[in-house]
């Protein structure tokens, strides 16, 4: 099987270092293909978007309508896994903290609403123990997170923080508002164990 | 403006938490302005950060004169303007404009050799400080001198402001090397050599052995100094930079909006030929900047032997 | 535009095709250009090939700053503006801007000291292109050196941009010494001058071998820098050179239509007086470009100590 | 006899190198001549026009009338083979890739018509095995090589490649579009055997 992940920028490395323990331990032999244009899109059997700057993501992805193609294929059901930049991009409403709204498109298709910079600057990123349900206890990185404040329809969060969700599920997409891949690789066996394998 | 709360067990400032915010910076341009318009290009264009200077490595070349932090307006205004993050240049061991920077919530803090330092001796001791810091370096030692201090981003130092890339190629390549032998004698188990460049670069014994079992720097490195064309970018990603810092090669070129989208695009797409060769047809060579050749620079005019 | 594919069995880029190509330059004129008028001009004069800059060497050394590869956009207007073949000048050491070129389908590519070199120690490893590379060399040993890192023509660097040719005659006159002694020691058998030879170089044995056999440098040789009227070309053939470069001898005189006419008879009919006199005539001394002589020029000016 | 070559430019040297290496084999003595100007063309029993830039050879020719005198010499019987630039010179019709037509002289003396740069730039000239009728199976280098699409008249084909003629034969004129100096000698033989010994 071959899980791709969004390569224009962001932390990509460890996604792709995550995924490959995650098929070790799991026993299974895949491959990892970096996505950047169109027709890597083909013959993926799941998609991950990593954390980075989703301004420059989305700028970047623009030109060349990777994100409809993606969105497309998603919508028709390829599993898809995002985190923080990622989450804001599956969300359907997005709102920024200081500025209000901001003109920016999404790939929304799932019904969740994220507030961008949540926690603050980078100054209060923060580390924290989440124990989410059906994957266990993680050591949870959250960097200038956003925030799902909430949801509605099918999505079912898998984890309270607070008053708000940083694990959100719907049927093939997840989105998480930390960063898994700095410090397990849990979350991305469940992904390809559940949503993957499926 | 008020941040909320953090519950209790929320640690702030962690290693994970200063060093994993640079990772999301993979493959991306960090470009030098001087006030919001600039910025807002840059956030246009794709960077995926902002430096704030007073004045551009460039002009601070020519000006001469004290080279400081630039104005806390300054800053705050191009936070409140741009969602990407924000970072600021303070001068080497000027601990208390750090202590400012930090205070007003700036995400990344560069102690860097374009000021002029006040402390020949001491780099700041950055482990006391909540927001991640990147420094420069010419070769591997500085290197681990400085995340031995605490920073948690590395980038070449090359010469800023000469709009030639040609030093921050020697500093890459030395950096590779040197790597390269430690990890061939890490795998060969030839410990002594292991401790011999501990000893020589003064620094504790396991950063070395990470560096070695890694085969790459702990932390994530940045190309800087003298990049003017995708061309150069592309150049710098190929030789293993993780993304690149862009000092007056933007703003002091004639066509800084287009460059600035065709660095961006050439440093995400660095390994598809096609795409580059777009990027450099979005630029022209009558407006690049006007280099300067690195061999006539008088040696204290060299930036780069600033810091020990 | 689309080429049509090749067929299954028509290997590109072999040796024989890359070092073949040169042989159809021979006594021909390769000029430099800066735009299409002048490439049509030297297309007229009966150049055999074009060398985009972006600015000529006379010029590149008066401006000083640092100097890179021509935009890609004037050098594919000269594409599609002549039928001769187009070539271009990249940085010493920038794989990436030769990949460039090499992309958008140049038909030579020189690896040039004219332009700031952005790897000191280290040439670009040209097998892994399928475009010829023309590199210049100052003596034997430089040549074969360039020859072993998969130069398919070689140059003498003379001293560009000063339309002196005496650094370019020094150049001929110790490659031609040099070439002669390897012939004799190996036609005295004396196995063992050419192994120290061998080791001095630094380059393999077999290269050496077969210099001596043959008596010549393996690949096409053209003399390059400094030449600025007829009677130097006929010169340089007169010492050997298989054709010839001529930078801002020709495009910095004032009378650049007919010296180039000049220069290209000079240069087919080197070796009949009367053809010579006749370009001779065609130029006069007072609008030649004003030389510079190369005993004034400091050290760190000369172009020709770049390159390893 | 004396073989001659037009030298004005281009690789003289290889074909000279070429056509002594053939009479040794056939174990015949004779001389090769280096034509630069009309009386260059006393007394030859053949000639050869080697590849190289044409726009500069003809430049260079076109002002000593060297080609007319070229053009009746052959006319009237004298054998003469032309590679690359060669067979440009000896078509009657050329047409151009890229720029359509091209306002340039020819010697216009074979039923042939050629377009230049047919396969490319420099970037696509190749290298491939020809089987010859009649001289054997040669190492073929396609240099920014034209190439023969049609012939008509007393025009005959020596061997086909994809949908054009390499090698074209018409009485006593040879037009090849590849370059044999750099790999064989066999075609100068066969040039020397057959059309010159005549």
């Amino acid at each position: 099987m071959k899980i791709g992940i969004l390569a224009v920028q962001g932390d990509v490395e460890e996604h792709e270092y995550a995924v490959k323990k995650a098929m070790d331990e799991l026993g299974i032999s895949g491959d990892v293909a970096r996505v950047k244009r169109i027709d890597d899109l083909r013959g993926l059997s799941g998609i991950i978007i990593p954390g980075g700057e989703s301004t420059s993501i989305w700028r970047l992805t623009s030109k060349s309508n990777l994100m409809n193609a993606l969105r497309d294929e998603v919508s028709n059901g390829l599993p898809a896994m995002g985190t923080c930049a990622g989450a804001i991009f599956m969300a359907r409403e997005v709102k920024d903290r200081i500025m209000g709204e901001t003109g920016q498109g999404v790939l929304g298709i799932m019904n969740i609403s994220v507030v961008r910079n949540f926690y603050g600057r980078q100054r209060e990123s923060f580390e924290t123990t989440l124990n989410i349900e059906g994957i266990g206890t993680v050591r949870a990185v959250f960097i200038r997170a956003p925030a799902i404040v909430k949801y509605w329809g099918s999505a079912k969060p898998l984890v309270a923080y607070g008053d708000n969700y940083p694990v959100v599920i719907e049927n093939n997409m997840l989105a998480l508002t930390f960063h898994p891949e700095l410090t397990t690789i849990l979350v991305h066996e469940w992904f390809i164990s559940n949503l993957v394998k499926k | 403006v008020q941040w909320p709360v953090k519950l209790p067990d929320a640690v702030p400032g962690t290693v994970n938490v200063k060093v994993g915010f640079p990772a999301m910076l993979r493959n991306g341009v960090i470009m030098d302005v001087t006030n919001v318009e600039q910025a807002q290009i840059a956030e246009e264009a794709g960077a995926v950060g902002v430096m704030v200077l007073d004045k551009l490595p460039y002009d601070v070349r020519k000006a001469g004169g004290v080279a400081r932090m630039a104005d806390l307006k300054v800053i705050e205004d191009v936070m409140n303007h741009v969602t990407i993050p924000v970072s600021a240049k303070v001068r080497i061991g000027h601990y208390y404009e750090a202590v400012l920077l930090e205070s007003i919530g700036v995400d990344l803090i560069d102690e860097s050799e374009v000021l002029t330092p006040v402390d020949e001796q001491h780099h700041i001791n950055k482990w006391m400080f909540k927001v991640p810091f990147v420094n420069g370096c010419r070769e591997l030692c500085e290197a681990l001198r400085r995340i031995s201090e605490g920073a948690s981003m590395i980038r070449s130092k090359g010469e800023a402001g000469t709009g030639n890339v040609s030093e921050a190629v020697k500093h890459f390549k030395l950096l590779n090397k040197a790597i390269q032998e430690l990890t061939s004698a890490y795998r060969g188990g030839d410990e002594e050599k292991l401790r011999d460049l501990a000893r020589q670069c003064q620094v504790p014994m396991e950063l070395v052995t990470l560096t070695a079992r890694l085969g790459r720097l702990p932390v994530i490195t940045f190309a800087a100094g003298g990049i003017a064309t995708p061309a150069d970018t592309a150049l710098m990603m190929w030789l293993g930079a993780d993304g690149v810092f862009v000092g007056s090669g933007i703003f002091k070129s004639q066509d800084p909006k287009q460059r600035a989208e065709a660095i961006v695009l050439a440093t995400a797409y660095w390994d598809d030929p096609e795409a580059v060769i777009e990027a450099q047809r979005m630029v022209s060579e009558r407006s690049a900047m006007m280099g300067i050749d690195v061999k006539t620079l008088k040696s204290e005019e060299l930036l780069q032997t600033r810091g020990v």
